[in-house]
């Protein structure tokens, strides 16, 4: 009897789905993340299944992008870090120092 | 189908579609403020399958977003704070944000004459001004850097590392 | 008794919960003993309920055993205690004490506070996978899965400091949670069919169906994905070696010793019970599957052993190449070829772990794991040497150790060009211990000259230990000892084999069939056959090293193992589809 | 492995497990229209132990050894961070420097805080009546805390959270469900059996037998757990530092 | 429709593969796993549903007026939720120490483990 709805949230998840792959920037990925996480919510309830949808609410909009931006504070969000070495080995500090 | 669950899926998918597809291209801070806008279109509609299942308990999703979305915006507004403000201020994000606030504020009021006064009416209000109130909050501190005028963000550890993998 | 099987998995987790909260306060000492207590009491208790399992233990957590009014069905989560399952619950639970008496006084300085740390990890790392080995619900089973590796992933990662450490823990990591999100994918097919969980359930729902159909053969190849990840079969191997060489030698003891060897358990326990009825695999697709992948696995896994200079990734490699064995036995599906496999893990366990252990000794005394760098270095090191040498012996399948009783058993249910197989692999494997025994230890041949190809080599390690020892402590000496004379003893003890098949044969058949493996005159001569074949390898690599040293036309075979996760995650999805591809026909037939 | 050839093998393993999965939903029973006798069996025996929440009672009681596995896990992953993250020996930590935060993020981040404990409480709380549960209320109250450092201060945040103590917090709380199953246990039932406690009035806070105990016990390890995990990571991100980063 | 949502999910775990074989930076490749698990919430839940149903949630509605959709699903992908999560966090602490130790983030650039 639902049909149109979950028709159109599952759209919605299969779409961010793809953007989250599609964008490769973490921290743009973050984004998508968080609106992927959004979707999946509004699925889980229009699947009839509110407790998933909160834990993937609490999870999904708040502690994972936090998680994952926390992380690309820390290591950079260029591939290559802030090195630009090649990082073959696994000195890496060293290297940091040499490339300022 | 009823009303509630067809004027919600109107919502999600005009809604939710386009906030997906301003996340997912364009500037930095255009998707920083999609992804606000995002949890703004959800939590009412949220409320309106709520209303149109039938099912009062389904309002607790909408209280989690309501508190948490705007919480998920201010870590990117913090977290990015440097970069939004290099992008300089964009106007674009300033209407859709108030029509999406005045969206949300209409739903609650709706709801709240249908449902009329007692404990879920207050639940209901609860979820309206942390609604508007986090989203306006959120949005204002992504377009004017997070803190005042984006100066003092420049100063962290996070923004130099940064500087230097530029230069 | 029955009611005690949830307390394999209870005992171990309160006590990581005790450490973790008590272990800022209690000296490292005491820690420690606490950790060895709890594992030697859950062993205790794994053995205590092994002799009890025959009828197997069946225990519904919860209290919610089915009731005949509720027709016969549970709504609860079913434990089964059968010979295997305790089997491989006591096996987990007796290597652990190993490893921490090994690791006894071994760490480095703990972090600050943080004394119990360690063993609390070893601890829900027991827990995980006693709780695996005793699961009779596929979701349960998913969640032990789950929990033993994440606390894989963090172990492996242990030591921060180290580079490659860390990269092969986060390889391993994102490997092998794909692949158990691909087996809960399988379960998800599974339960949308069968609208069941417990294993049997799922089995009966699956018969009641009719034959198999595409759902079936999707729902069976995804979780064989995730089991087979987890035993590190080609093409779903790559994880093995860089997580192997990397971690703590006492976590490299559970890994290989059994960790991975539940994967095999694994495959064993889902397709005998969910797949083996008329609306599951038949066995003619379980049976391509798992002897070409087995084959592949047991021969490439021996081609690159072969290849190693960095004795560990060597000890990996071999790991990989025994699992490829088990798999094989497996395949055959013969209540011999279950014997077979069942003594061979319990032989291989000791001697895997024996061997990582004394690799750990070097680690810790040189600072290095590089079998070129080490040449004759560890002249003065006379009881490791003697252990190395008879661990590859072992391996080898010099009778009368268990793996080569295991070995002649499975070669002879696998029979034909499967014993070829058998001997060659063994052989080649135990070749490498040997050759880097003699080299090692013993300072022969020549000093081997640096290769051109690129490689992993196993030089510049940080020992494990605060410095490098002076004095080997008698733990890290005696624990290889014990282990060795416990894989000599699965051999040697004539009614030992007898008690395994029993076990197996219950836990397969339903006690239907009885088999009883022994000694051959033929298992016997196959494996002086491998041992002899070893040594002579070995031999052959010392002196003329040219000849055995890595030609050109190996390069690509061994740039498959690029280090890329990326690679890695590109062969899973290949890999389950060739499953898919190797079960299909019968599936169609059947 | 070039790229071209890691794409050439992933299209190839995608094509043939695409085609498998395909060929698998075709034979799926209808969307909505599936049988599910264990989900049946659930919902009668949730109501009769006088759990209105059938999710709670599947997760606390009838499968509560599958919630035992999946806190543990959580458990593991929090020592397992904790040990991953430690600060090694060539880091050393900078406090960092005080933040200024515009007045109306600051204001709303503290009012809203203590609704967000509140709610996440409330969320535990009601975890056998409506939907939610220790996880969820746990997840809420724990992020809520970390308003602290998105609307004030990173030094705010960290006056007021001792993290040995939510580490211990997070310890004891899977201590306590553990003991909570032996205890069943010892009372001469099954491990985690929900049958020592009478089962209460339906649809009321104290219905369910052990059901809300065991709910609270994960509340309090998810709310511990998350605390620790954005602690260290937080630390990561803004404390600790490698020698001489700081100089550039 | 009758499969549609089975083959949503199973699209989004085969994206989620895409994403992690060819990612270029190992905090995108630990946020395409989180697709590929998301995957296996959409599959559980779509198995669960029951046409009209809704939450076995009696709180507000009488036990027995409605039909209900299966609550042991939810109880999985609850589950699945939380392991999700929690090993999200556990592999985003390796990415840190892999790009302290080795100074970059492209899995490219990490070939030291290799032959």
């Amino acid at each position: 009897m639902d049909d149109p709805l979950i028709v159109v949230t599952l759209l919605l998840v299969a779409a961010a789905a793809t953007a989250a792959v599609a964008v490769r920037d973490p921290v743009r990925q973050a984004l998508v993340l968080s609106v992927l996480g959004l979707c999946l919510a509004v699925l889980f309830t229009v699947l009839q299944a509110p407790d998933v949808g909160l834990s993937q609410l609490a999870v999904g909009s708040a502690l994972t992008p936090l998680l994952l931006m926390l992380a690309v504070r820390r290591v950079g969000r260029r591939a290559k870090g802030t090195t630009g070495t090649t990082g073959t080995t696994g000195t890496g500090d060293g290297e940091r120092e040499k490339a300022r | 189908m009823n009303g509630w669950t067809t004027t919600a899926t109107v919502a999600l998918a005009g809604g939710l579609g386009a906030t997906l597809w301003g996340a997912a291209t364009g500037p930095l801070h255009r998707r920083a403020v999609a992804q606000n806008l995002a949890s703004a279109v959800t939590a009412p509609a949220l409320l309106l399958l709520a209303q149109g299942y039938g099912r009062p308990a389904y309002v607790d999703l909408a209280l989690v977003l309501a508190l948490l979305g705007p919480v998920g915006t201010l870590v990117f507004a913090r977290l990015l704070a440097g970069e939004l403000a290099d992008g300089g201020q964009s106007p674009g994000g300033r209407g859709p944000t108030l029509a999406v606030a005045a969206y949300g504020a209409l739903v609650v009021v709706v709801l709240c004459a249908v449902t009329g006064p007692s404990r879920a009416m207050v639940k209901l209000l609860v979820v309206g001004v942390l609604l508007v109130a986090g989203n306006l909050i959120a949005s204002k501190a992504l377009s004017g850097g997070f803190g005042t005028a984006g100066a003092s963000a420049g100063k962290n550890a996070g923004q130099e590392r940064e500087s230097n993998g530029r230069g | 008794m029955n009611h005690l099987l949830p307390l394999l998995v209870a005992f171990p987790l309160l006590g990581a919960g005790l450490l973790a909260t008590a272990g800022r306060l209690l000296p490292r000492i005491a820690a420690e003993t606490v950790g060895v207590v709890v594992s030697a009491g859950t062993a205790a208790l794994a053995l205590v309920l092994l002799l009890d399992s025959s009828p197997p233990l069946v225990e519904w957590v919860g209290g919610w055993s089915p009731k005949a009014s509720k027709g016969g069905e549970s709504v609860g989560i079913v434990l089964v205690g059968d010979g295997v399952g305790l089997g491989m619950a006591a096996l987990v639970s007796v290597l652990t004490v190993a490893a921490l008496a090994y690791s006894w006084r071994y760490f480095d300085e703990a972090p600050e506070g943080r004394a119990g740390t360690f063993p609390a990890l070893v601890l829900l790392f027991q827990g995980g996978m006693c709780g695996f080995a005793i699961a009779g619900d596929l979701f349960n089973a998913f969640v032990f899965f789950e929990l033993m590796s994440v606390v894989a992933y963090a172990l492996t990662g242990h030591r921060v400091e180290e580079a490659r450490a860390v990269q092969g823990a986060l390889i391993f990591g994102v490997v092998n949670s794909l692949g158990a999100y691909a087996m809960l994918m399988g379960i998800g097919l599974l339960y949308a069919r069968t609208g069941e969980l417990s294993l049997t359930a799922i089995g009966r729902g699956l018969d009641a169906h009719g034959g198999p159909d595409a759902l079936t053969l999707a729902a069976f190849v995804l979780v064989l994905t995730g089991l087979l990840v987890k035993a590190a079969a080609v093409p779903f191997h790559f994880w093995l070696p860089d997580a192997h060489a990397v971690a703590p030698t006492p976590v490299c003891m559970l890994l290989s010793g059994v960790m991975v060897e539940l994967g095999v358990y694994g495959v064993w326990r889902v397709y005998g019970t969910v797949f083996s009825g008329p609306g599951g695999i038949p066995t003619a697709g379980l049976e391509r599957a798992l002897l070409v992948l087995g084959t592949l696995t047991a021969a490439g896994g021996a081609f690159l052993c072969w290849y190693q200079r960095h004795i560990k990734r060597m000890l990996a490699y071999s790991t990989v190449s025994h699992v490829g064995l088990f798999l094989v036995a497996i395949g055959t599906l013969t209540p011999e070829g279950d014997d077979g496999a069942a003594l061979y893990v319990l032989g291989h366990a000791g001697v895997k772990a024996a061997l990582f252990a004394v690799a750990g000794i070097l680690l810790d005394r040189y600072g290095s794991v590089d079998e070129k760098e080490l040449h004759g270095r560890a002249r003065e090191l006379r009881a490791p040497a003697v252990l190395f040498a008879v661990g590859g012996l072992a391996l080898a399948g010099l009778p009368p150790f268990g793996t080569a009783l295991g070995k002649a058993v499975s070669e002879e249910a696998a029979g034909g060009p499967f014993t070829v197989l058998y001997v060659l692999v063994s052989a080649v494997t135990a070749g490498a211990v040997l050759r880097v025994a003699a080299r090692v230890f013993l300072g022969l041949g020549p000093r081997p000259e640096e290769a051109a190809q690129a490689e992993t080599k196993g030089t510049g390690e940080e020992p494990e230990t605060h410095g490098r020892l002076g004095r080997l402590p008698d733990t890290m000496v005696v624990v290889p000892a014990v282990l060795l004379a416990a894989a000599l003893t699965a051999g040697a003890v004539p009614g030992f084999a007898g008690l395994v098949s029993d076990a197996v044969s219950e836990a397969g058949s339903g006690g239907a069939v009885v088999t009883t493996p022994r000694w051959t005159a033929a298992g016997v001569l196959l494996g002086l056959l491998s041992t002899a074949l070893a040594a002579g390898l070995a031999a052959l690599a010392v002196t003329r090293p040219h000849v055995t040293a890595p030609h050109a036309w190996t390069g690509p075979v061994r740039r498959l193992q690029s280090g890329h996760v990326g690679d890695y995650v590109a062969w899973l999805v290949a890999g389950a589809a060739l499953v898919g591809a190797l079960a299909w026909p019968a599936v169609l037939g059947g | 492995m070039t790229r071209r050839v890691r794409l050439l093998v992933l299209a190839l393993g995608g094509a043939g497990l695409a085609a498998l999965l395909v060929a698998a939903c075709l034979d799926l029973p209808g969307f909505g229209r599936a049988r599910h006798p264990y989900g049946t069996r659930a919902v009668h025996a949730s109501l009769a132990r006088h759990t209105a929440n059938t999710i709670a009672a599947v997760n606390f009681d009838q499968r509560a050894f599958d919630t035992l596995g999946e806190m543990t896990i959580l458990f593991a992953s929090v020592l397992g961070t904790v040990v991953l993250l430690r600060q090694s020996r060539d880091e050393k930590r900078a406090a960092p420097e005080a933040e200024r935060v515009a007045a109306p993020v600051r204001r709303y981040a503290l009012l809203v805080l203590p609704v967000a404990v509140v709610t996440g409480l409330y969320i535990v709380a009601h975890g056998q009546l409506s939907p939610g549960g220790g996880f969820q209320g746990g997840v809420v109250a724990a992020t809520a805390l970390h308003l602290l450092y998105l609307g004030a201060d990173y030094r705010a945040l960290t006056r007021v959270r001792p993290v040995g103590a939510f580490e211990i917090g997070d310890a004891l709380a899977t201590c306590s469900y553990l003991v909570l199953g032996l205890a069943c246990l010892l009372a001469g039932a099954a491990f985690l059996a929900n049958t020592p406690l009478p089962y209460g009035t339906f649809d009321t806070l104290a219905s369910g037998g052990t059901v809300p105990l065991l709910n609270a016990a994960v509340g309090m390890e998810v709310a511990c757990a998350v605390v620790v995990l954005l602690a260290h990571f937080l630390d990561q991100a803004v404390e600790i530092e490698e020698e001489g980063s700081r100089s550039g | 429709m009758t499969v549609f949502p089975y083959l949503v999910a199973a699209y989004v775990f085969l994206a989620g593969c895409y994403g992690l074989a060819t990612s270029r930076h190992l905090i995108h490749a630990v946020g395409c796993l989180s697709v590929c698990q998301a995957a296996t919430y959409v599959l559980l839940l779509a198995v669960g549903y029951r046409d009209g149903g809704t939450a076995p949630v009696f709180s507000d509605i009488e036990p027995g007026s409605r039909p209900v959709v299966d609550p042991v699903v939810q109880a999985l992908t609850l589950t699945d939720v939380v392991v999700g999560a929690t090993v999200t966090a556990l592999l985003l602490a390796l990415v840190i120490q892999v790009v302290k130790r080795h100074g970059t983030a492209d899995p490219d650039e990490l070939r030291e483990l290799r032959g």
